[in-house]
């Protein structure tokens, strides 16, 4: 039991995996220079060696596809993408081939792969490094997507997901680096199935994904302060999807909120909507509402790029018009404190 | 002399039960039960049965839809063949691959894929794994002339290049894509000129003679060896059929008859017949193994035509390790 | 007005509004050979020339990269895919690049580009020339997204996608190329928005997009033996998504199947019923269902490709577990019957 | 000699307008309210001056997120490059576009993109175009070393070879992608010998000078339009900046200072202001002309600085012919 940042319990994964399990690479682009991807593949050159982890050429569908050939060939590869909308290049091996080829084989081979993608926002990056696309994964059978929210789910999931026998797709949102938890040692891994309550409450079901657990955090307080007890449920695995934990906790609230780092048409929401309508809907006191970018292109100008992302503001402006509240006064609350403290390039 | 004759011998067994197994899908391909779209082989027995019998048994090959060729040289059995054809139990994935899918990893055959040049990147990434473990070994991937024109062939050729892959590139190359023909297609003269300019060994050659392909393959793998490198070779051969089904298409008007006749002049099978007959090989051997394939595929088409399809349960089967997860 | 088959009205669309506009091309794999996608291309070669009918190299990236740049310098390309599978190669131009490059140039450019991309069911063509995609496409701003299920459709949505100065999928279902039905004339085009009606009952809404309307509709002959009256509400547009004429059946009927060409799980369905589920929330008598591909790889073997594909029967289920019918016996009813008309390779 | 004077003027306008811009978001970088990811083109500038000049007005132009200079190259205006880059209104998009994405339509400059190479095939189609509608034109498309790495460079260059489309492929190479060496990433010796395979005009050259580089692209159209195909011209340079940002980065140690001050002793800039003076331009002209760039870039930061930030409205614009959609 350590505290780690996010970006540390990443690199403590890796570490520990490789370490344990010399069949485990990790490759990329520029996963080997001296930004180390964020940090989180600090010394991994230099502790296993250029051959166990090495930044590639620029070639994203030929990279997917190597991975899938070293997987069903008895190794375990990592691939790290600096932003998921790269991982569009590769979108023929994710959805045609590295999914399909365990049901190909009838069995006989199984793809143990995990690609590793980076989300995040803001600082003027703009529309071609911004998105998050989780439904998109979410739709391809033979996938596991997951997004860990905290440094326990960082560490244990990446630990589950090189162990899996299945491919497993880790989202992770570059402001979550810093954040600091405790994680769990080196035999321990978590599970890349099934929500968890991050927060208990009676009132409002607030289920998020990735960052958006963080605004939810923030959107609990301010609403806390009007009376509303909001129990959080981070979404942890996008597929396969938990919606028992979710709708447990509706039955409970009878209001639901989905927060998500992603586009809302056709997003995570829609999916968990129409489940929770399903499921809940005797106790569902209102319709699900759904919290995501604005959809559009994300711009560059600041102003407007506020404007895209999705904050605790919107989270808690959906709450009161769920409960039928009164609106409360955000003036004083500090929503893209984050934001204002990344400075420059990326 | 005696292994020259030994790997004719070779040769002409992996062909001939190519040719066998194709001349039976095209007899009972009307009755409908095949229900899988084929990309047939016939007219490039050669290429298959050179290039698996020479990378050996302990290399790795992956292929594309037409692959039926591939599949017989490198595992010589027809029963999960034939299965498979008909979507039966027994077949290579018990009926959910088909004809563009078939595998035999046990043997080393890793499998197809109905996307073009789609499997080159996965051979790359085979060929790390080889290299890592310190095989002795090749990963032959087999891709058509219409492959090359997507970018993945030249991503992987690239990469493989870069990192000094054994991965051995064999262009099936029978100048269309489809009805397409590669001259409207290239922007160059010949892409084995421009392959040569990358750190790899390059090759060409037409011949339909199987030992000749055997031997510039050996050649090739040796030079590879040597100098620790991967390996391209081109290899010109004529499809006998359409693009895809059983039946000639010489009436489409967008390749002459002509053509075909002359390649059929030096059909692949029949070259390795009268040359192992020229060599000295009795042509009762020859006939005795013939009959033994005949038996072998009439047999396995048998017991494809008798065995069940498969159980709905193997729907959702090998889609994830865990088929409890609630996925729907 | 005139009847046309559904590829003869494709084929039509393009002859008129070539024949109308020179910045008008048609591109792709296979485009200009003797098969002449499935015949939808025909006589545009020999009534056009080589330079406005081309078959191209197979690189589809570079294909719908290519659609772009001709279409920001005035050119209306249109590029067609044989199987919406292969798009996958192409998702970054489509989704970084072609949806952004107005926005980006601040509205200066736009791009009139239209991509067909086929889809089609059955005769073991297994699990890479399956898919159908629609909520992966609909995710993304700036695409709009088609799903043709008439004739009259086929050729009044092809023609609107031509002139429109937005890119424009066109997604068209193979069994449908046979379906026969009224079309319009040189000038009319049909609106690339809104659901429509295509049968009016009172009991249950059944949404369905493309070939999936075949199926309610012999659903919906199933079901008014048993009395129920159902109202068939063909999809048509993807995106943008008219979710009012959906709505405005069910605040009628009280129940609603959707009916999707298409996977589950993240699918058009899920978007579909979170948006019912808010509009409709006091007159939906029971959740949304959802009909679709079973979540898995699509495999060969023709009883189990029978099992991946939805037909009428899961439809006449789902309405009957929505109402609390009893079964009805659908013994005497041939599901498969356009697959068993459809004879080899593909 | 009149002409090549009036040439290398011109030259040197453009790339002291771009050092100068550059120098300026340089300097003001730090006060953090230019908040979008620079990739500055600072010792590049005789590429794009040298290209965006030869291939005259008519032409097109795309280019990567490494676009400042082709930006100014091509429009020489600073107003709405600034309020660009500040996020401001009047910008080249209002502000939602960055440093990634300058674009100047009605000056031929199509645009950039943030996604390595994926602007190399949108060139062929703009060139496509400019063919059907016969104008004696190129698209020029700049991209980088790492460009090549992907199968989109090879896919376009088939095709432009293939249907003989007026591209011009520029490829500037400061030997890195990011902080990945080409060397580590490619599996040959040289990209351009590769090239010329190809049915291509090809060239190459390590020169600073921006007049040889004016005369080499020059010498390729030439060769291009009397060969009716495409061509590729390779140029490489020294990026004297980190890879995204304002900042020396020889400290990280995956390159050496030396290096850079080789090439710094050949700077482009200074260069082609020394080829004026010997050619016989009056100091006071070039002078003057300097005063005037520095007084145009600070005029148009003021007016970057002073402007409002876009409207709310202006999110959801563009994204569809039709705004009145309900699309969410
Ligand atoms: C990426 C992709 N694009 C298009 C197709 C459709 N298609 C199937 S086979 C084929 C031609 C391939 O030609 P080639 O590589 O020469 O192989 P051959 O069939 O001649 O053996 C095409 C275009 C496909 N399967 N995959
Ligand atoms: C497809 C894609 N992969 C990865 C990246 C991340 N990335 C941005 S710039 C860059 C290096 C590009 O190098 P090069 O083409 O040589 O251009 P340079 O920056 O040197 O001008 C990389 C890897 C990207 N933007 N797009
Ligand atoms: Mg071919
Ligand atoms: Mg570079």
């Amino acid at each position: 039991m350590k505290t780690l940042t996010y970006r540390d319990a990443v690199n403590a994964a890796l570490h520990e995996e490789m370490e344990l399990d010399p069949s485990v690479f990790v490759y990329g682009i520029d996963v080997g220079d001296h930004k180390r991807i964020f940090g989180t593949t600090n010394n991994l050159v230099e502790d296993f060696g250029p051959d166990r982890c090495f930044s590639t050429p620029l070639c994203e569908e030929t990279l997917v596809g190597f991975g899938l050939g070293a997987a069903i060939t008895g190794q375990r590869p990592v691939n790290v993408h600096m932003r998921v909308d790269f991982l569009l290049l590769a979108m023929n091996q994710l959805a045609n081939m590295v999914t399909t080829w365990s049901y190909g084989s009838g069995g006989s081979l199984r793809v143990p792969f995990v690609i590793r993608a980076i989300i995040g926002r803001g600082w003027g990056q703009s529309y071609q490094h911004c998105k998050s696309l989780q439904s998109i994964f979410g739709h391809i059978p033979g996938l596991r997507v997951v997004m860990p929210a905290t440094p326990a789910d960082a560490k244990g999931m990446l630990k589950a997901a090189i162990r899996c026998d299945d491919p497993v797709l880790v989202i992770e949102h570059r402001w979550l680096y810093d954040a600091e938890g405790v994680v769990g040692d080196l035999d321990e891994i978590a599970p890349l199935e099934g929500a968890s309550i991050l927060r208990p409450g009676t009132d409002l079901t607030i289920a998020a994904t990735s960052w958006m657990n963080v605004e939810a955090m923030h959107a609990a307080k301010i609403l806390g302060k009007a009376g509303v007890g909001c129990e959080i449920v981070d979404v942890r695995a996008v597929a396969p999807l938990d919606d028992t934990t979710v709708a447990a906790s509706v039955a409970k609230t009878g209001y639901c909120v989905v927060a998500d780092t992603d586009w809302v048409p056709y997003g995570l929401g829609a999916e968990l909507a129409a489940r929770l309508h399903e499921r809940c809907f005797d106790s569902l006191k209102a319709p699900v509402k759904r919290v995501g970018f604005a959809f559009t292109h994300c711009p560059c100008s600041r102003p407007l790029e506020n404007l895209f992302y999705p904050n605790a503001g919107q989270i808690v402006r959906a709450a009161e018009e769920l409960l039928k509240l009164p609106p409360v006064d955000l003036e004083g609350e500090d929503f893209y404190s984050y934001e204002r403290k990344f400075r420059g390039p990326f | 002399m005696e292994q020259t004759l030994a790997v004719a011998r070779q040769l002409y067994r992996r062909m001939y039960l190519i040719r066998t197994a194709e001349d039976a899908i095209v007899k009972r391909y009307h009755e409908n039960d095949m229900k899988t779209p084929m990309h047939m082989s016939m007219g490039a027995e050669a290429i298959a049965a050179a290039v698996c019998l020479a990378i050996g048994p302990d290399s790795l090959c992956v292929s594309s839809y037409r692959s039926h060729g591939t599949y017989l040289a490198r595992t010589l059995e027809t029963d999960r063949f034939f299965a498979e054809l008909y979507g039966k139990c027994g077949g290579t994935a018990d009926g959910r691959a088909g004809s563009m899918h078939l595998s035999a990893p046990e043997q080393g055959y890793l499998g197809g894929s109905a996307i073009v040049a789609s499997v080159i990147p996965v051979a790359t990434g085979a060929a790390f794994s080889l290299k890592r473990l310190g095989r002795d070994a090749v990963v032959a991937v087999f891709f058509g002339d219409g492959a090359i024109d997507e970018g993945s062939f030249w991503e992987s050729l690239n990469i493989a290049c870069a990192w000094r892959l054994p991965v051995l590139f064999v262009c099936e190359d029978n100048g269309f894509a489809v009805h397409t023909p590669a001259g409207v297609r290239h922007g160059y003269a010949s892409i084995t000129d421009i392959v040569s300019r990358f750190r790899i060994s390059a090759a060409e050659t037409s011949t339909t003679d199987a030992s000749l392909l055997h031997a510039a393959t050996q050649e090739l793998l040796a030079d590879m060896r040597a100098a620790q490198r991967p390996g391209f070779i081109r290899m010109h051969y004529y499809r006998y059929l359409e693009h895809v089904g059983v039946n000639e298409d010489f009436a489409a008007g967008y390749r002459p008859r002509d053509e075909y006749e002359e390649w059929l002049a030096v059909d692949p099978v029949t070259t390795q017949r009268t040359r192992l007959l020229e060599a000295g090989v009795a042509e009762d051997w020859v006939a005795e193994m013939e009959r033994g394939i005949d038996a072998q595929v009439a047999h396995s088409i048998e017991l494809a035509v008798a065995a069940p399809f498969p159980d709905e349960c193997i729907l959702f089967r090998d889609v994830m390790t865990n088929e409890n997860v609630d996925i729907s």
